[in-house]
């Protein structure tokens, strides 16, 4: 629970090959799709959802996290899988549609599974949030340890799930942290357009469970945040509505035009920020930084030439896992 | 204790689940007021007694939380048995079943699995209305990734469901409420009753069964619509009109070989159904006959279902509406006439 | 707003009432039904789930609306319906499903429907919530006035759509009060297996809306406490989460032998205590309050009467109304 | 202005929504991100700003509150124009759609009225997974008490919406995105483009409509289906093979006769629908002709559908299984052959 130097040198780590991969899939987005733009042209056809600017959400609530913890994630799933460590060759793959994917090609972006770092994501708005509440509970009957975390958007939090789940998590003391991403945005719609009230943390109390906001946006805040919801989590004290204000700098989608964002709600990119932090905090120099930002970059194109490189399934394996033999 | 046994579909289903939860930690049931209660048809009688809180759980009435919870239990290795009342709920939950647990398996590639029974009572037939009489077993069987069986007797309710519970997929067990034989639906129907074995044993899923031989018309149902068929086959036989009666058991995956099979033998086919008629159980049949076949008919094929409309409260309407033995009958005689 | 003698006995009169019809409800339900008992049979068949223990809630909230207002009821409507002044005679041919019915024996007693006073009921859990702010929100747009008021029971208020709707009502400030009918049971499970903290009103601070709670099941205090929602919903203040403690005397539905409560969880009956009160505070006499059960009694006989006397619709008309022509 | 502009189903239907909402004060529009955006298919383009945030509400991502806010809206006597964006969405508000919008006027016995008009898109085709490309109209088609209706060109569109702002009954009103004519699907297919008259006018629901006219063998789809039917059509005639076309464009009322009427003078039939093939239209169809005639055949029926599998993302796999104008065109080569 002690914010060490490795631990932020990490943060940053995390973040930046966080933002590599979605830098790479923007720029691979948009190939094939001129002139006219379509959803279902060149080399990354569906939507796109890209996570640029939430990545202290996935650095700090990870980093709280051991093994054993199990995450449902939702349709913006990147930061937190990249964080996670789900695996990166593979996820990229997955994204560009190929056999090699951890789906083989049967997923996409929203819908990335990797069962050894206990990672899942989904596409339905709050979908996630009841089988995380599951998996803990899974593991309460298994004698299991483990903490579940279930992500969603501020947006996603005004659905009916959420508060079956939360009501349930907070009756059972099951250990379910809920990160609800504020990014002030549901698409287009403003959180004050959808949200009676400021915070969702502060609708835990209703919930009989502990809630918490975070402004800053960044890893270090959120870490202890998370630490102390996990904490609290194995010692028994039930779950958390742990709210995290964040920022959605590459738009709802791509081909978001975003002419709906104000000037005065233009957001901050957190990674610069942290960067110059961590070097003012004296835990990284200049030079090291730029070497972490090298090496995000690297890791990345070499995950983004495998998917290249991997081959597509062939269209008769469409038939298979439809179910389990 | 010896096998000659006569159970209901509600004993029956209970002892395969009992069996399976006795040896199998990762079977537990969840559901409203199964703790308590035992579940809509008994399945669960007693076990909250027996396995306690932890493995019998009450729910709140939060139907897309708590069988998302299930989907996501089975993701982490326990196999869920979901009690869910009657279908005319599953409109609170259907996400759960058409995008969670019906697809994450395909979805991952096969890397996840979701091994989940989820018991739903169908159907109605006592006056309980618009919203609480529903078949929508085509609904369900709609979804893809996810399997559909339909017992409708107790030696079947026993053996399905101990498949069920061991199939390692997502399956949806129906039950019509009139055939389970518990008290509130009043006297038990007979063919519903079966010599149940004392051990376990598995019925496989996608045979149809064929409760009754003849050699006129082959009369295919599903639950309660197999015991109106064999109510109107006794009457036909009275008549000298030999109906072969075939239940479906299973709609995914479903039998076309063995519908297909009566059907060559008798060349006449009657559909029942106490679902919907348009986009259900009754047009897939007769297109998977046709669509193999159509010289196969010495008659045009006849649906005889609840029709496109709400289910009526008041008796008088709620009787004729529904695919009761005295319309299948009669479209029978129109068919050998 | 005033507590008025007149609003008084006429609260001891709509319960008598509402008393007198399930009562009589009760009985003939179990008509036809031995020797063994089976939903389907005898002249009332179907689920009933009676009012008995709630008439406090019909009588002291209805009695702080007025003809505008709208009311969506749930599966226990009869103690609502009956205080708002829906049409007894033809209620009652409903439950029987008699084509003089309210909806001409199509409805039954889950069903209830009378535009003439606002009235509509329905059985899925948490459905008449939406509707009840759509009612709402249409007045807003159409100009008129007019509070939706909808009654659920307190399992319910852990259905999702309680969250969503609950959330639009506090985010538009729409006129709605949401009466969560605490008779501490959701069939057999009791508020405390289903309801993470002890209070739903308490949720009203996370939708920015007024929360209030009543614990004593006398109508007086209802009617305070509704009348202080419908003030502040016509001033535009918005909704209210009213949660009044009450009781269900007589199970969840026929046929529930409820072994599951405890001793010490049985429940009192509000109306003799009611009675005893107003004579007690010199409202009515002994005589009086006889006079009024006696009425009450005599009025449901002939509403009984004429459901008995009634004919079935023929079966042809099962066809009607599947569409508004 | 001339009636002679060609226009794009979505700016078609922009048309009609518009005409009624300028004269017709009961009519409001809901849905996630109307207000800025106009609504999936930009239905309700420009809205925002011309009719204002009153009667253009943009809502939280609370479907079940928001679909159920608007049938209550309509019983208390407006006509609520509701946007759902995708049909994979309707998991999480299906009860509103099964048990409310639509049985609200039979379960009042003809008391209460429910007028309102629910906007969806359907389809794939544009790699978007298993939770974003389905078509599920069979699911709600399945509903009784709901009409659905499924226009395929701009003409339709703007006469069928004309037809349900004016139902009284709630309307389930279908459109594949990839016939809408919206930029981000790619070029708008020409065969969805109509000349559209200016003023209002009505297409009435439960008439199928003949696309293209033949002599060998009638290919009934719906939405994206007709036009990769069209396509189809095309490549058979360089064969010497005559396809009738024919689009059901209203699943209810569904237009049996019209089915019928081009079956008896192909005695051929391909039912194509980008639904899964099992409960859904494409058994329906085939079963409302053969249950009028099965001697009507030349050859038995083919359905050529998506499978009962979940959309798999990967272009190669997801343009394998679509229902497309090859897989349409082998068929009807096979029933001539
Ligand atoms: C049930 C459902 N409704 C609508 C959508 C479409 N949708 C996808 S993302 C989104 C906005 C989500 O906003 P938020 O939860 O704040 O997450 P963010 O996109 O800001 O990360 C919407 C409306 C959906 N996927 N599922
Ligand atoms: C969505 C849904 N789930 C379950 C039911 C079955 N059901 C009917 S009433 C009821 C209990 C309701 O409890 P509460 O809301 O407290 O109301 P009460 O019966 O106590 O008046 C249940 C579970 C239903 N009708 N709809
Ligand atoms: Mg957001
Ligand atoms: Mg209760």
């Amino acid at each position: 629970m002690t914010l060490t130097p490795e631990l932020r040198r990490g943060f940053l780590e995390k973040m930046a090959l966080s933002r590599a991969f979605d830098d790479a899939m923007i720029a691979l987005y948009w190939e094939g799709k001129v002139p006219i733009f379509a959803f279902g042209a060149g080399p990354l056809p569906g939507e796109l959802h890209c996570s640029n600017g939430a990545e202290p959400i996935g650095a700090g609530v990870c980093g709280a996290l051991s093994a054993d913890d199990m995450i449902t994630a939702d349709h913006r799933p990147h930061h937190v899988a990249v964080c996670r460590g789900v695996d990166l060759d593979r996820m990229s793959a997955e994204l560009l549609g190929k056999k090699a994917g951890l789906s083989q090609g049967k997923g996409g972006h929203m819908h990335i599974y990797d069962p050894a770092v206990n990672f899942a994501s989904s596409g339905i708005i709050a979908e996630g949030m009841a089988p995380a509440a599951g998996m803990a509970l899974a593991r309460r009957l298994q004698k299991k340890p483990g903490v579940a975390v279930t992500f969603l958007g501020e947006g996603a939090a005004n659905q009916g799930a959420f508060h079956e789940v939360m009501n349930m998590v907070g009756l059972w003391k099951l250990p379910v942290i809920t990160v609800v991403q504020d990014n002030e945005w549901g698409v287009s719609t403003a959180k004050s357009e959808s949200t009676a009230i400021e915070r969702n943390s502060d609708r835990a109390a209703g919930y009989g469970m502990a809630g918490e906001y975070v402004d800053s946006n960044d890893p270090d805040d959120i870490y202890e945040a998370a630490a102390r919801a996990v904490k609290r989590a194995r010692d028994g004290l039930g779950g958390t509505i742990l709210e995290l204000k964040t920022a959605r700098l590459a738009g709802h989608f791509m081909g978001d035009q975003q002419g709906y964002i104000p000037e005065q709600m233009k957001q901050a990119d957190p990674i610069p920020l942290y960067r110059a932090k961590l070097i003012r905090d004296g835990v990284i120099t200049e030079a090291q930084a730029d070497a972490i930002q090298a090496a995000a970059t690297e890791r990345m194109a070499k995950a983004m030439q495998f998917a290249k490189d991997a081959p597509y399934p062939d269209a008769s394996e469409a038939f298979d896992h439809v179910f389990a033999a | 204790m010896s096998s000659n046994r006569i159970l209901t579909m509600s004993r029956a289903g209970r002892e395969a689940l009992d069996w399976e939860m006795e040896r199998r930690d990762e079977i537990f049931c969840m559901g409203e007021d199964v703790f308590k209660f035992g579940g809509i048809f008994g399945t669960m009688d007693g076990f909250g007694a027996k396995y306690g809180p932890e493995r019998v759980i009450s729910t709140p009435i939060s139907e897309t939380g708590f069988i998302g919870m299930a989907a996501g239990a089975a993701m982490a290795g326990m196999h869920p048995v979901i009690d869910l009342a009657y279908i005319d709920f599953i409109g609170v939950c259907y996400n759960v079943l058409l995008n969670t647990a019906s697809k994450t398996h395909y979805m991952s590639g096969g890397a996840v699995k979701v091994p989940m029974t989820l018991l739903i009572g169908t159907g109605g037939g006592y006056n309980n209305a618009a919203q609480h009489s529903q078949c929508l077993h085509a609904t369900v069987a709609h979804i893809p990734g996810a399997k559909v069986v339909y017992p409708s007797n107790a030696y079947d309710a026993k053996g399905m469901l101990h498949t069920a519970l061991r199939d390692e997929n997502f399956v949806i067990f129906l039950t019509h409420k009139g055939t389970a034989g518990v008290g509130w639906m009043g006297t038990p129907i007979k063919t519903t009753l079966s010599e149940v074995p004392d051990g376990p044993y598995e019925v496989p899923f996608g045979k149809v069964k064929v409760y009754r031989e003849g050699t006129d018309v082959t009369i295919v149902g599903l639950g309660m619509s197999v015991h109106e068929s064999l109510k109107a086959a006794d009457a036909l036989a009275k008549d000298g009109i030999s109906a072969e009666v075939v239940d479906l058991r299973s709609l995914v995956p479903l039998d076309r070989d063995g519908i297909m099979e009566s059907v060559s033998k008798t060349g006449r086919l009657i559909v029942t159904d106490e679902d919907y008629m348009s986009y259900g159980v009754s047009g897939e049949i007769i297109a998977s006959v046709v669509e193999r076949d159509p010289t196969v008919f010495k008659k045009p094929p006849v649906r005889v279902t609840t029709p496109d409309i709400p289910i009526p409260f008041a008796r008088p309407m709620e009787q004729a509406i529904l695919p009761l033995a005295p319309r299948i009958a009669d479209a029978a005689r129109k068919l050998m006439a």
